[in-house]
């Protein structure tokens, strides 16, 4: 079990990036004075970059093998497949 | 990092290497949140088709929710994700006292936050922000009333559905998390059930508990900044 | 579920005498769990069956007294004739029921109970806890759902599709907590979907004996595999659909309300989103089932292995991106709808692939007509007509005319009737001894197909022609319309027909009940098949195996010439092959 | 007992009667091959004692066969559909001189506002009918649907038409009777429990008897232009 010791990535560190991120994030919705649009963009890079913090490191993703990754991945094109096609409608 | 200690592990007969290289309870739980993935891409699909196909604006950011308390919920729930994989390296590490710490810090965190989450709860149904929009008479719809583009007041009902619908979901998942940890920690962990060679239950409540906080970080975003 | 982690069972487990408790109810043997999800699905079967004789009476006879009708409570008849409000009832619990609580479980519950763990050589399933509470969160759903009935105001009134806002307002629908309940119900059998699913996944992917690799594994477990897939992933937006909606009715939120912003169409999407790929959850696992059982009864491997299941993961694959097709009237986008219609199309390929493979497959066959093989030949003649129909539709000009006609009532009979409940008539047959340990009885069991096959052709086939006549679905009084008022005649023979359908089950009724007790004791291995399953005893105790099997080959290796006998057990060492991979790590 | 498609009367008929039978014909042949070869082979390949199957896992060039040609027949089936599908229900497809009808549509019945004398709709002398649509032959006909409480759909077989009616929603649909007479109108989506009741006529005219129903329709109230 040696290795596994010195195998966890830097879980503070990761927690620090989420944290700056976060303020990041509250300080680009409320203080600067960017067009909706591009704040959508960046709030949704933002949400999306720390949601990939969280899969690869927390939940290991990272040092998964190929298959379990597909798991993972599978329903997400799903779902996007149900908005975009909804969104089509251009109610 | 877990896949050479999965290697390690003790298991029954089982062969999980046939598979994808992860043991039952880990393969199931992955397996169970690629459903839960659906659930909340149902639940966030409707909110956005709902926000992005009416004409009329929605309520601003930070007009009708608090958003510093929020922001600092969403603190504390990575706060707990952290205090987790924490407690999952110790057990990994076979480290008891650790694991019993950082376990409880990660209940402790969970609990907060579904307080906290309450307490925003009654706090935006005095004002009168309920599912069904505005509570008539409420200070809320008086505003609404007085601004409607700032307070979105045509679609003050589909921002109570949603955003309680949402929120609350994840609230109710938040809970089943604190709840099966506090039941891990008293069952397993306490007594030291949990083991280098077996931390099975650790690592999968885990997963979950992520992927609970992975959520959020979305539902942050895309309901309260947006 | 994470508390499961501790009890996986250990190697070459022994499972003791146990109480009646334990051993019937709160079973943990995937075998038993399946056995009861097999009687719970079918006295569901039985449910949806009458409510659908009572639906044929009013369109056969509208207005005229119901036989027996005078038993029912006043909101429902009056002095005997079907009220209006009661007929909605009855289409809306007669969909629910069959596709939900009976074809589903019946399919799924039952048979990826049953046959995964033992056809891919598991102890049992990869959660055995799951299991069960999958199956008590399915009768609770099932129980709710039945509880409808007896609520003032009577069961859900919204047909089995719930479209909003109808369903989503009691004020129109006049039914107020049968809705909920309807809500409440399925959203009950998502979870216990969810969680047999997981549990089906996992099992597949994790607890393969050594040797059964992915394309040694039979087609039944492909295409119960692939379903899982598919209800894992469908079930949680049905789910969150069903939620949302009992929102709408309780908490007065406003998701499908278009008065206050909501959109209606939007539960048709989410609604089909998830029914598409219901829909081949409720074939595949047939198709899969016929498969085995085609092979066997042909004596011959299976034609085209591969891209029988290739086609079994490329319907799955397409059947997320037709869900539109429902919707072509719906009043959606008409880009979509071109954009659906070539999908949908498509998808006609991997089910021409699959017919002609089980046609191929009896080429050159040494063909024995047992009861599981006729009824599979059955649903192959059935299916391909119920798939061919099914092009009409696909055709959206002509869907503009046939949509929600009884073109579309018979095409859905074709496929759930003619495909979904021949080839169950097959499999309960041809795994009863595996069940039971006992056999049914074959010369009832063939005048039992025969007679269906006749009166079932009977009672759908001309439903395509009263549907190409105009006549619309959920119709209480078609006569009402005089364009449809010559086709009485036709509705009163469909209805003869079907009472005489039902009474026939009767026979399948008595053959399944009455050999549980004195049925014929089965052989080891009845069909001389080459699965796994045969080579337990019948019924199969608790635990299956003493130690996983060796698995040396697939499992259609009939008439090889490697052997005078044709067949060829997948676990049969010869010679030549080689021991397989040793299993597991820790032993 | 009609065992076919109800008469045509509208321009669609022809176009989605042919696009049936084509289908029919296609489809008829798939039929064919199936069942009689699974009859076929389930009489010629019947069990024999002694005699063993021909042991094969499949003929590639086969299947190669008959994955090919479903494909591209499925394929060309969908365009050709498209073609239609568009010029019947795409956005533009609506003919520039067609006659609006707004069409308002509740439990359990339904009305249609004509356009009056001035041939516009949403001015005074619109005319409304409940249950009854009156239209002119060979004459291009939009309607607006507007449901008030639940889905409807507006269902008219001898036109081949047939448009939901949702709540929240403006769609349109449209098109031109080519047969003067009485049709019905049925609502063919489930809509509560007067939906089987949800019928109204649909009444086809000459230019010259249109004329003479407008003007009897003017009288009575006297409309000032």
């Amino acid at each position: 079990m040696e290795a596994a010791t010195h195998k966890h990535p830097n879980y503070v560190l990761i927690w620090l990036y989420l944290a700056v991120l976060t303020v990041v994030e509250v300080g680009v919705a409320f203080i600067s004075h960017f067009s909706k649009s591009t704040l959508i963009v960046l709030l949704l890079f933002f949400a999306l970059w720390k949601a990939l913090l969280v899969a690869l490191y927390f939940m290991h993703l990272k040092f998964e093998r190929w298959n379990l990754r597909t798991i993972a991945l599978i329903p997400i094109p799903l779902a996007l497949i149900l908005i975009i096609i909804v969104l089509q409608e251009g109610l | 990092m877990s896949h050479a200690a999965a290697d390690n592990l003790m298991l029954p007969s089982r062969s999980f290497e046939r598979g994808v290289d992860a043991y039952d309870i880990k393969l199931g739980m992955w397996v169970f949140l690629a459903s839960e993935v659906m659930f909340f891409g149902a639940l966030i699909g409707t909110y956005i088709i709902l926000r992005f196909s009416v004409d009329q604006p929605w309520a601003q950011p930070g007009v009708i929710l608090n958003v510093p308390l929020t922001a600092f919920n969403t603190f504390l729930l990575i706060c707990s994700s952290v205090s987790m994989v924490k407690a999952f390296a110790a057990v990994a590490d076979g480290d008891q006292k650790n694991l019993k710490f950082w376990l409880f810090m990660t209940m402790l965190g969970g609990a907060m936050f579904v307080g906290v989450q309450v307490f925003e709860y009654i706090k935006l149904l005095g004002h009168g922000f309920t599912p069904s929009g505005y509570r008539e008479g409420s200070q809320l719809a008086e505003h609404a009333l007085a601004d409607p583009l700032k307070y979105g007041a045509a679609t003050g009902g589909l921002y109570g559905s949603t955003f309680f619908t949402m929120t609350g979901f994840h609230g109710f998942h938040v809970t089943c998390g604190v709840v099966s940890m506090t039941y891990l920690f008293f069952t397993k962990a306490l007594p030291g059930k949990y083991s280098q060679q077996d931390y099975r239950g650790i690592e999968a409540v885990g997963l979950y508990w992520h992927f609970v906080d992975l959520v959020w970080i979305i539902l942050f975003t895309i309901v309260y900044l947006v | 579920m994470t508390s499961v982690a501790a009890h996986a069972p250990a190697h070459g487990v022994h499972h003791g005498p146990t109480s009646f408790w334990r051993k019937y109810i709160f079973s943990t043997d995937h075998k038993i769990i399946g056995i009861q999800f097999l009687f719970v699905s079918l006295f569901f079967l039985l449910v949806g069956g009458l409510l659908a004789m009572q639906i044929r009476w009013q369109l056969g006879f509208p207005g005229k007294p119901m036989p027996g009708g005078g038993i029912l409570p006043e909101s429902m008849t009056a002095g005997g004739v079907i009220l209006p409000e009661y007929y909605i009832t009855l289409v809306t619990m007669h969909g629910t029921f069959m596709v939900f609580f009976a074809i589903m479980p019946l399919l799924v519950g039952v048979y990826a109970n049953f046959l995964i763990p033992l056809k891919v050589g598991a102890h049992d399933m990869a959660f055995p806890r799951i299991n069960m509470a999958s199956f008590w969160l399915a009768l609770t759903a099932g129980l709710i759902m039945f509880a409808g009935f007896f609520v003032p105001e009577g069961a859900a009134r919204a047909g089995w599709t719930m479209y909003a806002p109808l369903s989503a307002r009691p004020d129109l629908s006049g039914s107020n907590i049968g809705q909920k309940l309807w809500c409440l119900s399925i959203i009950f059998l998502g979870l216990s979907s969810i969680l047999g699913s997981l549990n089906y996944i996992t099992t597949v992917i994790n607890n393969r004996a050594p040797g059964m690799t992915w394309f040694r594994m039979p087609l039944s477990v492909w295409a119960l595999f692939i379903t899982a897939i598919l209800g894992l992933l469908a079930l949680p937006v049905l789910s969150g659909a069903a939620i949302m909606l009992l929102f709408d009715q309780t908490l007065g939120t406003h998701f499908f309300d278009p008065a206050a912003g909501g959109q209606a169409l939007l539960w048709q999407h989410l609604f089909w989103f998830f029914g598409h790929p219901e829909v081949y959850i409720l074939i595949l696992p047939a198709m899969g089932m016929v498969s085995d059982i085609i092979a066997n009864g042909s004596r011959k491997p299976i034609f085209g292995y591969h891209s029988m299941v290739f086609a079994i993961v490329g319907i799955a694959f397409l059947g997320w991106m037709v869900w539109g097709h429902h919707m072509f009237m719906s009043g959606m986008n008409p880009m979509l709808g071109s954009t659906f219609m070539v999908s949908t199309m498509l998808i006609a390929v991997p089910s021409a692939i699959k017919v002609f493979n089980w046609m191929g497959t009896m080429w050159r066959g040494n063909i024995r007509f047992h009861v599981p093989m006729l009824n599979a030949i059955g649903f192959v003649g059935m299916f391909a007509i119920g798939g061919l129909s099914g092009v009409f539709m696909a055709a959206t000009p002509v869907d503009m005319f046939i949509h929600d006609t009884y073109f579309i009532v018979a095409h859905l009979h074709y496929v759930l009737f003619g495909g979904s409940l021949f080839a169950l008539f097959g499999a309960i047959t041809y795994w009863y001894p595996k069940m039971f340990g006992k056999v049914m009885n074959e010369r009832w069991g063939k005048i039992h197909f025969w007679l269906t096959m006749v009166f079932y052709n009977l009672v759908f086939f001309p439903m395509h022609i009263i549907g190409m006549g105009g006549q619309m679905r959920r119709l209480y009084d078609p006569t009402i319309y005089t364009f449809l008022k010559p086709q009485q005649p036709m509705n009163e023979f469909i209805s003869i027909c079907a009472f005489i359908l039902f009474a026939v089950q009767i026979i399948f009724a008595l053959n399944f009940l009455l050999n549980l007790k004195w049925g014929k004791k089965a052989p080891q291995n009845p069909w001389e098949d080459n699965g796994l399953e045969w080579t337990l005893p019948n019924p199969a105790p608790h635990g299956n195996w003493e130690r996983p099997p060796n698995v040396y080959r697939g499992p259609y290796e009939f008439a090889s010439p490697q052997v005078p006998e044709d067949y060829l057990p997948q676990t049969r060492k010869l010679p030549t092959d080689r021991e397989p991979a040793a299993a597991g790590t820790g032993h | 007992m009609s065992w076919w498609l109800p008469r045509q009367a509208s321009t669609f008929g022809p176009a989605i009667d042919g696009l049936f039978i084509a289908i029919l014909i296609i489809t008829g042949i798939a039929f064919v091959i199936v069942e009689v070869g699974l009859v076929w082979f389930a009489i010629k390949y019947r069990g024999r004692p002694g005699r063993k199957a021909f042991y094969t896992h499949g003929v590639t060039k086969a299947e190669v066969i008959w994955t090919a040609i479903p494909a591209v027949t499925v394929v060309a089936l969908g365009l050709v559909s498209n073609h239609y599908w568009v010029e019947m229900k795409g956005r533009n497809s609506v003919p520039p001189d067609a006659m609006p009808i707004g069409v308002h549509v509740k439990q359990f019945e339904w009305s249609f506002m004509h356009p009056g004398p001035d041939g516009q709709l949403g001015t005074a002398d619109d005319i409304k009918l409940r249950n009854q649509l009156h239209i002119l032959l060979n004459r291009p006909v939009v309607v607006h649907l507007e449901a008030e409480d639940v889905i409807h759909s507006f269902f008219v077989p001898e036109f081949r038409v047939k448009q939901d009616a949702v709540p929240g929603m403006h769609i349109s649909a449209w098109f031109q009777a080519t047969d003067t007479g009485e049709y019905e109108i049925g609502c063919a989506e489930l809509c509560g429990m007067g939906h089987y009741k949800m019928r109204a006529r649909v009444f086809v005219h000459t230019p010259e008897a249109f004329q003479a129903w407008m003007t009897q329709q003017a009288t009575p109230t006297e409309a000032t232009p």
